[in-house]
């Protein structure tokens, strides 16, 4: 495993929704050996305030060495991280975690919400290339979700630009179905041997466990937690396993077979 | 200083703790490098002066629920409660990666009770790369054991005899801030025959979260750590200089040659690098570097030059 | 909670220090807000809940030789020595101005000797305006007095008494937080007859310059305080809320109202705002008015509905 | 006395030489208040690290309400002031402590040394504009100070440019007298009722109070301390006095009369 801790160069930086940034970085070293569903340590600021790196998903890592996330601001970390400018320097530290166990392409659904949608881009991607070299195109299935259509219409028409369909979802109904990516991923009626790969917040994936547990199909998803190192020194990112004790997000994780993880807490 | 050899054109950053001889003073503080190799990639470990692992109890322990970690002012809070894999799996698993690099490994050990302590230096004591044991008596998160031997002085002294009586290898006392004059117990491990001691571990801390209401750690208190601590961590390590003749290896907040030269100047025989490990995965090789550089050009004979030698008065 | 009146269109701040009570609970740090004066220009001072002036002695003293400050990661280090006017000066030319502001004067004493408190206590306890007095038994940067007094459970609560017997006005006991068991001192005095308890005082640390080879303080050791002994003393504030029933008033690191409203979950009935004064000399108003806007927007029948409201489990 | 706390944008930025730098700030409320002599605290950071103000001395106050400090970086604080670029905002702090008592600008002399030089030119200004309402124009004496020619030369075109005339002093020679401040004083030989004023290093101020003592010339000396608050709240920036104990050289200063203090630490 190549891990790296790279001075960066902004490149491009968006605002993507209100509140919802993309920074493009030029890290080809890191992008080399990035796969779809492990995340980046960004360090925030050059003095020791805020002190800790930040953990954010791979979003897109291009073939000429770009690589993107995105990111809402929620807090001190994310508010100055939105405010880098193109020509500015951030520290990275990555490709970090394990990523998605990638299936077959025709076989598997992306269910993303809210900014979980980020990890899911690079594996659609991921899978329309693996899949165009691999004969006839076969798509993924996308679905994602978010509060409204200010926030989820840009993303959309991203994944959209690959040639992929998506299913879209919004709490307030102005896209797509008006309520939850569970209900549309129910609706879908996948076969049995397909793989559900998802990101989003704790309840959203706890019930696509729920129904992927109860229909008998594989599910993936990629965990959140505090993070003081990422790299599996300080043992901060305990995740609750079903069967008892922890395991740690950032090495172990961030993705997880959904049947592992303790989800009544 | 004889069985560690310097090179002419190299500068003397050799130092001792008791009869452990390290190549330099850089060594990495336990719970904050993992078992090193997650620092391959960027440290090149063979350089270090010693490797001071996670913490070990005989049984391997799950740790506390999370949040475990959690951010403050120029600092963090963490309460991992002793996650580590027990003493059996350590030696089968992590052992012979580490003790391959040919760098000290140092072990840093807790238990709940005298007994406990004794046999997991016994068993520790034969293993083959194991340099010295670094006695936590000190840790804030479980009830049991760490914070009682920690802020009693007879307490500690009495780990310390235990230890010592069930090795061979040079023991290295863990000390706790949160007391009131840590030269007591400093004083009373040196007395009960510890080879060093090493501090400051981490200062009792809190934090919360207003929206919730809710400490942000599952277990209320942790560990403060960070460059928030050096302060004080100076200050413990320049009282308890001038309190004991054995070696001190200083702790807290060092992320720069810089820290480190100012801890030695205190008193520190050789200093750990700890939560700056987080930041900068390469912050131990970093400030060897930067000691190093400051040695050749300061022109001193030897980084033994700065122990204790701060200018008072 | 009567003297106080509150307008129907406000919010209800107002808390008790035992029979003192106050318009809200945030008042400013001895030695932090001068004699109040300083800050006419940048804090409406008579919206304030209390004014915690500088400690004062019986004689004038000239404190410690400069350097007296250094900054640190997220705090400073401060060696004044306690200099201030003494007693007879203080409430001759300071106390006209402060009494006429109608907001309680905190009067912050130390002494050298149980005397020396007595006597100065009784002094002020008649100075009109003079609204409880805060005992300073936690500075450590005199070596007489201070130290002592504030980490012996004992003398901290002989000093109380002394203190008790002396005056009528509230007596707030300063807790020092280097100490290995807060909440024994705590008890000591809330036994000995304390109305309240204020912490932290500053942690003892200290800072070097690499290149001198010196301490950064003449006086070589200080007291740490800022945002990096927050986690510190929100701890601190939690377990003494939980083992005395005298008000509580929280110090350490706030700059912001969630600051201060945290201490206030913790436990704390009122807050003192220190260091931050040096960076926002408007601190003390902006925490204020923080404070009132959360309690607005949370409809929250009073502000004293936080204090404790820390949900654990 | 009228103090402020204000975000001030910054106007301009200049590279003065190596490591020196000036920004040139708009804030009319502390230039309407300001008096040579006198600083203001400024703030390095919006996050907590480095968490105090700095203080620098008021190097001019314009009646267009800009006010400019001339720096040179020397450690953290003055590292990142010096990355202050046109169109971000700073917090100030001021105007600060008690300026020079200022007389007969015929009878002043004014010597600056290194960073020394930035409150002079300000109060340069001023007895200029004080001469020149009361009459026939007089002009101050003017010595200043520095490591070199490259420092020192575009300070002396400054004062230049106030018509006044400079008489340069530098350690290597390279520009006006090879050697000290003092040396230039010395010559001078000023008559008994001049007042000198002056701002440098510690050992250049004594050696000028020493010399105006012999000669018996009043002299002012701004002196610099570390300081927290900058207002007399901390009483952290102690000056030991000649009596015995100490004033403060926030409030009670920063000038003091050179006689007032205790040289020999
Ligand atoms: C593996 C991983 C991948 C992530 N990928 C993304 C992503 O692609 N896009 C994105 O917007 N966010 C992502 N996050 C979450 C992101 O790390 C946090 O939003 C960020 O750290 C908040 O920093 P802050 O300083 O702004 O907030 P803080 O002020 O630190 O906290 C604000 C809020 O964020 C929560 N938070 C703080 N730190 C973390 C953390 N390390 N993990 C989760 N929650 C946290 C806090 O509990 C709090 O509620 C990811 C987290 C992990 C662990
Ligand atoms: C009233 C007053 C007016 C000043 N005017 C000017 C000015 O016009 N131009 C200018 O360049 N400098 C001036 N200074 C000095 C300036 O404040 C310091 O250079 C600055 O604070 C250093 O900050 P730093 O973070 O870069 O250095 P630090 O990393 O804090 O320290 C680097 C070096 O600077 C010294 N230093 C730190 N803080 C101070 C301080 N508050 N006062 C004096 N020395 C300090 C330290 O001892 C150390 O040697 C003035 C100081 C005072 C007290
Ligand atoms: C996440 C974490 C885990 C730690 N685990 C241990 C441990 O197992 N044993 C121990 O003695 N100290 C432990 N410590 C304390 C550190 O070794 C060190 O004493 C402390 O963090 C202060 O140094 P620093 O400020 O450089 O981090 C831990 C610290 C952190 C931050
Ligand atoms: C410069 C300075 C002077 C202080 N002087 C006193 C004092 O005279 N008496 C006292 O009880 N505490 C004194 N303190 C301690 C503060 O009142 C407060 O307890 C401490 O600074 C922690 O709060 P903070 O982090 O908000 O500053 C002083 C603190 C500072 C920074
Ligand atoms: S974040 Fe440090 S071990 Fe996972
Ligand atoms: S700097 Fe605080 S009193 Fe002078």
């Amino acid at each position: 495993m190549s891990q790296f801790q790279k001075k960066v160069d902004v490149v491009r930086t968006e605002l993507v929704a209100r509140d919802v940034f993309r920074l493009t970085l030029m890290a080809p070293e890191i992008v080399a050996a990035a796969r779809p569903g492990q995340f980046v340590m960004v360090q925030i600021a050059e003095n020791k305030d805020p002190l800790l790196r930040r953990p954010f998903s791979i979003h897109q890592a291009s073939s000429e060495g770009l690589l993107q996330i995105l990111f809402k601001v929620v807090g001190r970390g994310t508010e100055l991280l939105a405010q880098c400018r193109v020509g500015e320097q951030v520290s990275l530290l990555g490709p970090l975690g394990h990523g998605f166990i990638m299936g077959d392409p025709g076989k598997a659904c992306l269910v993303g919400g809210g900014m979980g949608i980020a990890p899911m881009f690079f594996l659609a991607h991921r899978f329309i290339e693996q899949s165009s070299s691999a004969g006839p195109r076969v798509m993924p299935r996308v679905i994602l979700g978010a509060r409204n259509r200010e926030e989820l219409e840009p993303l959309v028409i991203d994944f959209q630009s690959l040639g992929v369909e998506v299913l879209a979802a919004t709490d307030d109904g102005s896209l797509g179905h008006h309520g939850l990516v569970t209900d549309v991923l129910k609706k879908l009626n996948l076969e049995p041997e397909s793989t559900v790969y998802t990101c989003g917040p704790r309840p959203m994936m706890a019930a696509i466990h729920h129904l992927c547990k109860k229909e008998n199909i594989a599910c993936q998803v990629s965990v959140e937690t505090t993070m003081a190192c990422g790299m599996g020194a300080c043992l901060g990112c305990a995740v609750p396993m079903k069967g008892g004790g922890y395991r740690h997000a950032c090495s172990d994780g961030p993705v997880f077979a959904s049947g592992e993880l303790l989800w009544s807490l | 200083m004889e069985s560690v050899k310097v090179r002419k054109d190299e500068v003397d950053l050799r130092v001792a703790i008791g009869s452990l001889e390290l190549q330099n003073p850089v060594m990495t503080a336990s719970g904050t490098f993992g078992y090193a190799r997650e620092f391959e990639d960027f440290v090149n470990l063979r350089r270090l002066g010693a490797i001071v692992v996670k913490g070990i109890s005989l049984a391997p322990r799950a740790g506390n629920p999370p949040p475990r970690v959690v951010e403050t002012a120029c600092g963090m809070l963490n309460a991992i409660g002793l996650e580590n894999v027990g003493v059996e799996r350590f030696i089968r698993e992590k052992m012979p990666y580490l003790s391959a690099l040919g760098v000290p490994v140092i072990v840093n050990i807790l238990g709940d009770s005298l007994a406990e302590y004794s046999q997991i230096a016994e068993r520790l004591a034969s293993v083959p790369g194991v340099g010295a044991l670094e006695v936590n008596i000190s840790c804030p998160n479980v009830k049991k054991g760490g914070v009682a031997f920690g802020t009693d002085p007879q307490m500690a002294a009495a780990v310390t005899a235990a230890v010592k009586q069930s090795c061979q290898v040079p023991v290295i006392v863990k000390l706790s801030p949160n007391v009131t004059d840590i030269t007591v117990v400093a004083k009373a491990v040196e007395e009960a025959g510890a080879d060093a001691v090493s501090l400051i571990n981490t200062l009792i801390g809190m934090a919360i979260d207003l929206g919730s209401r809710r400490p942000l750690l599952a277990n209320i208190i942790g560990g403060l750590s960070g460059p928030a601590i050096k302060p004080v961590a100076l200050r413990m390590v320049y009282q308890v200089a001038r309190a004991v003749t054995i070696p001190i290896i200083g702790i807290g907040g060092i992320a720069t040659a810089e820290d480190a030269m100012e801890f030695m100047l205190a008193g520190a025989s050789a200093v750990q690098v700890g939560t700056a490990n987080f930041v900068n995965p390469r912050a131990s090789e970093d400030v060897l570097e930067g000691i190093s550089a400051y040695v050749r050009q300061q022109k001193l004979e030897s980084v033994r030059d700065l122990i204790g030698a701060l200018r008072v008065g």
